[in-house]
C-alpha cells in the first residue's frame, strides 16, 4: 500500500492520453484523495505528440512529483519525446503496447529503466472488447484500477458523466473495454506490489486549474472588462469570463491583437470599472507601452501573464519562470508595479483578488506572474472560505475634492481621489506624457521628479505586506529555501522531506514578487546563512533581484535551470543537503 | 453603471466646452479651425462635458482633447480606438469621441480602424488629416502624396498614400466624411452629424499644417478647390458611389458626407448591453461561484 | 578674461532662440574654440516655448556646464518655464527685452538672483536697425560679441552662410541688425567682464550631434538597412540615413510602426545584411517581442534607443537615463543581449561601429543607449582616425559547414556559423520557437537548456572588453565615481574638479553597460571605499544593476535624479566631497 | 548582393521542394493541400530552393515553411510581412513569399497588411483562411461569420467579420485571388500565377481546419459550392467588378482570380534598385564619410 502514486501516460495527439488522465483525476478525486494532473505536449500547440502524469494522495500534493511509479506507452515514439516529464526510475512500472515491441534502444541508453516492463496487447483487447480501436484508453484505465487500486467505481462514474450525451453506444463501448483492461490485470498481477492506501475520509473538494480559479476570482473581485487576445498558455481565463462576465454586468472583448487588448482593458478602467488583460509572455512584450501609460496615467489595472518557455515563441505548452525580469523591469522611464504570483491551482484565487485589491487601491497596474504548470494543472483544491476576502475599490473624490479637482494631487500617501468620465465635476485630462497635479502636460524636470517621487511612494505600504509570504520552519534555521511560483510546491515537499531528515531549514515563498519586500526578508534572512533559492529559468531571476535589492548571506545560491520539465522534490532535496554537508561555515 | 443621460439642451455654448489650457499649435494651423467647429458642434448637441470622453494618440492634433472641458485622454501614439472602445463598453451612456492625425490613425493605429468599424461602438472618430507628420517635424505620412520629399523622404517617396475614405468605407463604416476648417459650417455640421449617427462615425478632416505641409494642402487652396458633395447631387445612401467617389481622394476634395447608413445596425455597444440584461438574472452571489468546482 | 563661458537664451517657438544658438556655436567652432550647444523645449515637440544654451570653452567642455554667465530673455513667460535647464547665479548676466519689464515675481522668488540685470530695447532696436522684427536674435548675437568676446567675423560669417541662398534682403538685414547689437554693447558696457579669452591654437574639428554621428558611423561599419518609425529625438538618423544609405547600396525604410520597423530591419538581417533600426522609449516597448526573436534567432541586429524621459509619453523632449531596465531585461524568456552607450557626441561614432561588430561577431542584436542630450546636442569633435577601427563580418559557413548544415551548431565559442538565403546547401527554418541544431522546432526541455547556454555562453568575451571601459585617477583611490551615458561628461569635470582639489578619487566609465564586465568592476573596485554612480534617473538603474551582479563596497552609493535637467558639475562634486568629509571607514 | 538567378526549369520536381521535416498537422487539414499545391507551383517555376525565402508568423498554417527545403523563417504571431519586406528589399532577387492564417494576416497582423500592399514589394502572401484561431484551439477569429459561438464567443460573436478580398483590392493590391484544396489544380495555378506576378500577390485561400471548423468550411462543402470566377465571366482586369463580386466574401465561395492588374507598375524593390544604381557613383570613400562635418 503507497499513501502517494504517480501515474504517466504518452501517445500520439489522437490517443486522448490527456482526457484518460482527466477521467483517472476525477475518479480518484471524487473518492477523497488529493490529486493533481499535469499534461504536456509537443513544440506545437495542436498537433503531435501528447501526455499527462497523475500525481494521487492520501494527503495534499504540492507538485507533480518526480520519477513515475507507474508508466504507459501506447507508442515507443511518442513516448520518448518525453525525457524528464515522464521520467522512469528502476523502480517504474512501465506498461506498453504489446506490438509497439519491447523498449527501444534509445530508451534502455537513457539508463535507470525499470526492472519491470510489462507488454499489454491493447489495441487487441480494445478491438476485442470494445469492437473500435477508440476506446483503448478505456482499456488503460482498467489496467491501472486493475494493477495500482484506482477506484474502479469512481472511473465508472467519470466514464458515465462523459459518454452520457454522446449516446448510449459509446458509453457501453467504453465500459467494455475498462471491464478488459481490469480482468487483464487482474489476470496478469504484477510482481510490484504498489497499491494505493484507502481515501482520507471524505471531505468535498474542487476540481480545477489555476485559470479556472483566476477567472472565477476576477468576477468574486468585481472585475467588470476583460480586453485580450488569445495566447496558450492564457486563453482559458478569457473563454470562462466570456461565458460568464454578462451576468455580472461586464464585458469580454476579444481584441485584434494584444495591444488593443490592454488598450481596451484601460479605457474601461478610466471610465471606472475594475479590469483586466491576460496573456502569456509574447503579449506581456507587447503591451509594454500600455503598462507604462497605466502606470503614469495612475489607472488600475489587472494583468496576468501565464509564463512559458521563451524567448519568443519559444516553448508555448510548457512552464518556465522567465517572465520575472520582463514582469519587474520592461518599462521605458522609470515606473515600479506590483508584481504577484500564485503557488498553486488554489493560490490563483487567493492571489487575483490581491491584484484587483492592489490595482484599485494603489490605482496601478498589477502583475500576476502566474505560470503553465499552475495555470493549467488540474487539482484538488480545499474549499475556500471566500467570506474572509475584503474586496477594496478605488479612492472616490469627494465633493471638496471636486471644488477645483486635481487629479493628480499630491498626497501623504500618494494616493489622489480618482474620478471618471461621467462623474460632474471630475474632468481632467489623463495623459501619457508628464503632467502635473491637474494632469496638464508639463516638460518640467521638477514636476517630474515629484510625480515619480509620488508613483513610487505610494507602493511603500506593500514593503509591509507579511500577509503575502509563506514563512515555514523554526526562525533561527541556518539553512534556507526560497522558492516561488510553481516551482514553490517543489521547495516545499523537499523543505518538508529535509526537515523529517532533521535538517535546521526554513522556507520563504513570497506571492508578492516585485517590489521586495525588504523587511520580509531581511527578518527571514537573519539567521540563514546558506540556502538555495529555486525557480525554473536559466538565469535564475528572482535571485539576482533580490542580490539587487537587499544583502545576501553569502552561501544564498541560485538554484535554477531551463523551463520544460518542473524540478523535482528529490534534487532540492539532494542540493539542499550538499549544501548543509558543506556545514555551516 | 447607468448614468441618466442629461443634455444642456438650448442652454449649451461652444465657451461651455473650451478649457483653460491654450493651445500652443503653430499660428494658422488648421486645428484651430477643427477646434472651433468641434465646439460648436457639442453645444449644438448639448450633452454636459463630463458625459463626453474624449480619447486621442499623440501627434499635434492629437492634443485637441486637452483644449475642451470634457474627459480627456491624450493616450499614446496610435491606440486612441483601442482605448475609446474600452470606454464605451465601460459605459455606453458616455458621448465617445476619438480623434488624432493620419500617422497615429492610419500608419501606427491602421491596425486597429478595421476592427474598431467592424465592431461597429457608437464612436466618433476625427482625423485631422495633414499629410504630415507635424509633431515630430515633417516626416512622411501614410496620406503623403507619391513621390513627396519629407526628411524621411529626402529622394521622394516610392509609395502609394493610404486612401482613408475608400479603407474606412470598405471596411464597412456606417458614416463616413470629410471636411475642412476652410469651411467653418460645413465642418460643424458634418461633427454634429457624426457624434449623432447611432455608430462608428468618420470624418475625415483635412486640416493644413502650414509649417510641413504643402502649398496645395493649405487654406487657400482647400477654399479654391473644395467641391461639396451636395452641390455634385450625391446620394449618401449610394455606397457604391460612395466607394467610387472615394478613389479620388487626393486627386478631389470632396466635402460632406460620402455614406450615411440610411438603415444603421443595432451598435455593438447596445448588444453588449442587451447580453448583459439577458444574463442578469443568472448571475450567482458572489459566494457561490467556486460552487461549480465541487467535486461531491 | 574666462577659458570657459556659458550662455543662454528662451523665447517662445518663433524667437528663432534655437537658431540663433547654431550660428553662435558655428562662429566660435569655427574660430577654434571648444563648444557645445544644448536646447530644450516645452512639453511638446513641436510648438510652444524652446530655449538653448552654448558652452564654449579653450579647452575641451564634457558638459552643458553649470548656472549661466549670460541669460537672454525675450519674454518672461517663456524663460520661466525653463527653470534648471536655464540655471542663473548672482554671477549671471542676465539680458532681457526691455519692454518686457523687470524680472518679474516668480523669478526673484527662485532666488539666486543675479546681481547685474541688464535691459535692452530688442524689438525696438531690431526694427529700427532692420527694419523688421524677425532679425531679433541677430541683435542679441550682436549684444553676445560686444559683451563677451564672441568672434564677430564668425557670426558674420554664419549669417552670410544661412541667409546666402535666402536672397540678399534678408542677408543684409540681418548684418544691420547685428552690427546694432553691437554697437548697443559698446555704448553700453557691462559691469561684469567676462570675456572669452582668445582661442587655442586652430585645429580642425567635426561640428555635429550624436545623431549625426551615429548615422554616419552606421554607413561607415557597412550598414545596408534601416527600418524604422519617426520619434523624437531619434528620428534624425532615420533622416540622415535615408538621405546617404543609397548610396552605398543600402535601403531606409520607413515602416509603418516600430513593429514593423524593427520586424523588417530583422529580415533583411536574416537576408544577410548588417542592419538597424532606432528608436525611443516608447518604440523599445513595441520592439520587445521582436528583439526576443533576434534573440533566439541568433540575427545580428542593432537597435538604438535614444532615451527620453518617461514613463509612457513622459518628456519626449528631455533626457533621462531611465532606459537601461528596459533595455536590459525587457524580454520574456532568458535573454541575454549587449548593451551599450556614448557618453559624449564623438564617443557615439566609436560606440556605433562597436555595435556592429558586437552584433555580427556574436549574432545577436545590440542596443545601444543614447539619450537625448547626447543625441541632439551639437559639440566641437576632434577628428575621428577611422583606420584604428575593424569592421566585423558574421561568421561564413565553410564548404564542410554546408554538408548537411547546422545553422545552430554547439561549437566551442557558441558562435554558429551563419548563413542566408540564396546561399545554396545553407537553407534552414529560422524560428522563435526553440530549436535544435538544425532549426527543426523541439519541445525538450534538454535541448532547450543546451540552448540557452549557448546563447548566454557566445557572450562571456564580453566580460573582458576593458577597451569598452574608461578608467582615470590612481588605481588605489578609496573613493570613485561611475557614471555613464550623458551625465559620465558631467562625472569627468567632477572628477578633474575633485582631482585638483587633492581627492584620492578616480573614475570609471563604462560603454559596456550589459552584460556587467565582471573583472573589470571588480578590479577597479578593489581598492574603493565609498563612491557615487551617477545617473540621471529616479531609481539609479545602473547602480542596481551593479549591486545585482557584484558585491559593491558599502560605500558606493547611487546619486541620481529623474530626468529634463542633467546634473551639473558642481552638485557631482559636491557630493563626492562630502562622502569624503565623512572619511573613509 | 546581386545573386545570379538561376533556375532549376523543367528538372524541378516537387519533391525537390519538400523537407525531411513531417508535418504535424491534424489528419485531414486543409494545408496539406496547399503544402501540395506550393510543391507543385514550385516545381513549374523551378527556382532553386535556396533562392526562395519563406517567411511565416505563427498558427497551424504558418508552420508550412519548415515542410519545403527553402529558406524558412517562421517568426512570431502577425509580423510575417515587415519580416518579408526586410528580406526582399535586402535582396531583391529572392523568391519571397509569405504565408500565414487568418488570425496572422488580419488580426494581429492587420495593420501591416495595407502598408505592405501600397508599397507594392515583389512578395507572395499566401493566407490559409479557415474562419478560425486553429493553433491555439478554436477561438473566433477575424474572418468567423458574425454570430458564431467559439471558445471566445460562447454566445454567438457580435462583429461582423473582415473581408480579406475587399480589403485587399482596396488597398490597391495588384493582384487578388481565392482558392481551395478542395480544387487542387486550380490552386496550384492560382500559387504560380501570384508568384510570377511581378507586384504584391494576395491568394485567400479556403483551407478547412477539421478539427475546430464549421461544416460549411469543410472540402465537402468546398466541393459542392465553389464558383469558378472563370465560369462566371469575369474579367480579371475589371477593378470595380472585382469590388463589386469581392463584397460576396463570407456568402459566396468564388474561385480564381479576382483582380490582376492588367499594367503591373515598377515594384518597390525595383525602385529602390534603381535608386541605388543612380546613387551608387556618389559613394565616398569610408574613410571620407565625416568630412561633412569638418569646420574649417
Ligand atoms: C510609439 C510611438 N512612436 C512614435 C512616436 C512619435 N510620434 C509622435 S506623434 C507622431 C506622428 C504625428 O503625426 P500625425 O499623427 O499625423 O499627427 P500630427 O502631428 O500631424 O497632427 C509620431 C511619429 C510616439 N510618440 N510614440
Ligand atoms: C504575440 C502572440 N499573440 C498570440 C499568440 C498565440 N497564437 C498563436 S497562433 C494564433 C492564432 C492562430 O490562428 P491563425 O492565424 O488563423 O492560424 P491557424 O492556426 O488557424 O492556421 C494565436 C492567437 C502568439 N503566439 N503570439
Ligand atoms: S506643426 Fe503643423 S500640425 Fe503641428 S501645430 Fe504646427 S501647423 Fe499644426
Ligand atoms: S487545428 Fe485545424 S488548422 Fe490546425 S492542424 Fe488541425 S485541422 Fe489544421
Ligand atoms: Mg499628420
Ligand atoms: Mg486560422
Amino acid at each position: 500500500m503507497v499513501v502517494d502514486l504517480v501515474l504517466g501516460m504518452a501517445g500520439s495527439g489522437g490517443d486522448g492520453v490527456v482526457s484518460a488522465g482527466e477521467s483517472l483525476l476525477a475518479a480518484v478525486s471524487s473518492h477523497g484523495y488529493h490529486a493533481m494532473m499535469t499534461k504536456s505536449f509537443g513544440p506545437q500547440i495542436r498537433g503531435g505528440e501528447s501526455s499527462c502524469r497523475v500525481r494521487v494522495g492520501t494527503v495534499p500534493v504540492h507538485n507533480p512529483g518526480g520519477a513515475l511509479d507507474a508508466a504507459v506507452a501506447l507508442n515507443w515514439e511518442d513516448f520518448l519525446k518525453f525525457g524528464a516529464e515522464l521520467e522512469l526510475a528502476p523502480t517504474t512500472v512501465l506498461i506498453h503496447e504489446a506490438k509497439a515491441g519491447p523498449p527501444p534502444e534509445a530508451l534502455v541508453r537513457r539508463g535507470a529503466m525499470p526492472t519491470e516492463v510489462v507488454a499489454v496487447p491493447i489495441t487487441e483487447l480494445t478491438n476485442q472488447s470494445a469492437g473500435t480501436e477508440k476506446a483503448k484508453t478505456s482499456v488503460v484505465l482498467g489496467l491501472l484500477c486493475g494493477w495500482f487500486g484506482v477506484p474502479e467505481d469512481g472511473v465508472r462514474r467519470g466514464l458515465e458523466k462523459k459518454f452520457a450525451k454522446k449516446g448510449e453506444g459509446l458509453l457501453e463501448t467504453n465500459e467494455r473495454a475498462l471491464k478488459a483492461g481490469i480482468e487483464h490485470a487482474l489476470a496478469n498481477p504484477l510482481r510490484s506490489t504498489k497499491r494505493l492506501a484507502p481515501p482520507p475520509t471524505h471531505s468535498p473538494k474542487l476540481l480545477c486549474d489555476g485559470n479556472d480559479l483566476c477567472a472565477t476570482a476576477a468576477l468574486f473581485a468585481g472585475c467588470k472588462f476583460f480586453g485580450g487576445y488569445p495566447i496558450t498558455p492564457s486563453t482559458e481565463v478569457m473563454q470562462t469570463l466570456a461565458k460568464e462576465i454578462w451576468k455580472y454586468g461586464g464585458t469580454v472583448l476579444q481584441a485584434e491583437d494584444e495591444i488593443a487588448g490592454i488598450g481596451a482593458a484601460l479605457g474601461a478602467s478610466f471610465a471606472g470599472l475594475k479590469s483586466m488583460t491576460a496573456t502569456s509572455g509574447p503579449g506581456m512584450a507587447l503591451k509594454t507601452e500600455i503598462m507604462g501609460l497605466a502606470s503614469i496615467a495612475e489607472l488600475p489595472l489587472v494583468i496576468l501573464d501565464v509564463q512559458r518557455g521563451g524567448p519568443a515563441t519559444g516553448l508555448p505548452t510548457k512552464s518556465e519562470q522567465a517572465d520575472l525580469f520582463q514582469a519587474a523591469f520592461s518599462a521605458h522611464g522609470d515606473v515600479l508595479r506590483p508584481v504577484l504570483a500564485p503557488i498553486s491551482v488554489g493560490d490563483t484565487f487567493r492571489v487575483t483578488v490581491e491584484a484587483f485589491n492592489l490595482a484599485e487601491h494603489y490605482q496601478t497596474p498589477v502583475i500576476i506572474l502566474s505560470d503553465q504548470e499552475v495555470a493549467q494543472r488540474k487539482e484538488t483544491v480545499e474549499p475556500i472560505d471566500t467570506s474572509r476576502f475584503t474586496i477594496e475599490e478605488r479612492l472616490a473624490p469627494s465633493a471638496s475634492d471636486l471644488v477645483d479637482y486635481r487629479r493628480f494631487r499630491h498626497t501623504e500617501s500618494g494616493v489622489s481621489p480618482i474620478s471618471h468620465p461621467g462623474l460632474a465635476g471630475g474632468s481632467y485630462l489623463g495623459a501619457g506624457i508628464e503632467h502635473n497635479e491637474k494632469g496638464d502636460p508639463t516638460a518640467s524636470g521638477a514636476e517630474h521628479a515629484r510625480m515619480n517621487e509620488k508613483r513610487f511612494k505610494k507602493l511603500e505600504p506593500l514593503q509591509h505586506r507579511r500577509d503575502l509570504f509563506d514563512v515555514l520552519g523554526p526562525s533561527d534555521a541556518p539553512f534556507a529555501l526560497i522558492s516561488w511560483g510553481s516551482s514553490a510546491g517543489v521547495a516545499r515537499e523537499a523543505f518538508e522531506l529535509a526537515r523529517a531528515k532533521g535538517l535546521a531549514v526554513k522556507l520563504l515563498i513570497p506571492r508578492l514578487l516585485y517590489p521586495i519586500a525588504v523587511p520580509v526578508y531581511r527578518e527571514f534572512l537573519a539567521s540563514v546563512e546558506a540556502g538555495l533559492v529555486v525557480e525554473l529559468s536559466h538565469q535564475g531571476q528572482l535571485h539576482k533581484i533580490l542580490r539587487m535589492q537587499l544583502d545576501l548571506p553569502a552561501g544564498l545560491r541560485s538554484f535554477c535551470h531551463s523551463g520544460a520539465t518542473p524540478f523535482r522534490p528529490d534534487q532540492v532535496l539532494a542540493e539542499l543537503e550538499a549544501l548543509a554537508a558543506v556545514g555551516v561555515k | 453603471m447607468d448614468t441618466a443621460t442629461t443634455t444642456c439642451g438650448a442652454t449649451a455654448t461652444p465657451k461651455d466646452y473650451s478649457s483653460a489650457l491654450k493651445p500652443i499649435w503653430c499660428p494658422g494651423c488648421g486645428d484651430y479651425g477643427v477646434l472651433q467647429a468641434l465646439y460648436r458642434a457639442l453645444a449644438a448637441i448639448g450633452r454636459p462635458p463630463h458625459e463626453i470622453a474624449f480619447i486621442s494618440g499623440i501627434g499635434c492634433s492629437s492634443r485637441i482633447p486637452g483644449y475642451t472641458t470634457a474627459y480627456g485622454f491624450n493616450s499614446v501614439h496610435g491606440r486612441a480606438l483601442p482605448i475609446a472602445q474600452g470606454v464605451k463598453l465601460a459605459n455606453p451612456d458616455l458621448q465617445v469621441i476619438v480623434a488624432g492625425g493620419d500617422g497615429d490613425g492610419f500608419s501606427i493605429g491602421g491596425g486597429h480602424v478595421a476592427h474598431a468599424v467592424r465592431r461597429n461602438l457608437d464612436l466618433t472618430y476625427l482625423v485631422m488629416d495633414n499629410q504630415v507628420y507635424g509633431l515630430t517635424k515633417g516626416q512622411l505620412s501614410p496620406t503623403s502624396p507619391k513621390g513627396l520629399a519629407t526628411v524621411t523622404s529626402p529622394l521622394g517617396s516610392l509609395e502609394e498614400p493610404i486612401n482613408p475614405l475608400l479603407y474606412t468605407l470598405a471596411y464597412g463604416a456606417g458614416f463616413v466624411a470629410q471636411g475642412t476648417p476652410a469651411e467653418m459650417p460645413g465642418l460643424t455640421a458634418l461633427i454634429e452629424q457624426a457624434i449623432r449617427y447611432p455608430g462608428f462615425a468618420f470624418v475625415n478632416i483635412q486640416s493644413p499644417c502650414v509649417t510641413f505641409g504643402q502649398e496645395e494642402q493649405q487654406m487657400r487652396a482647400h477654399k479654391a478647390h473644395l467641391r461639396p458633395l451636395a452641390s455634385l447631387g450625391h446620394d449618401p445612401s449610394d455606397q457604391l458611389r460612395a466607394l467610387d467617389l472615394a478613389r479620388s481622394y487626393g486627386k478631389e476634395l470632396h466635402t460632406g458626407v460620402l455614406y450615411r447608413n440610411p438603415n444603421p445596425p443595432p451598435t455593438y455597444d447596445a448588444l453588449v448591453r442587451e447580453r448583459q440584461r439577458a444574463l442578469a438574472p443568472e448571475a450567482k452571489d458572489r459566494s457561490r461561484l467556486l460552487d461549480v468546482f465541487l467535486q461531491k
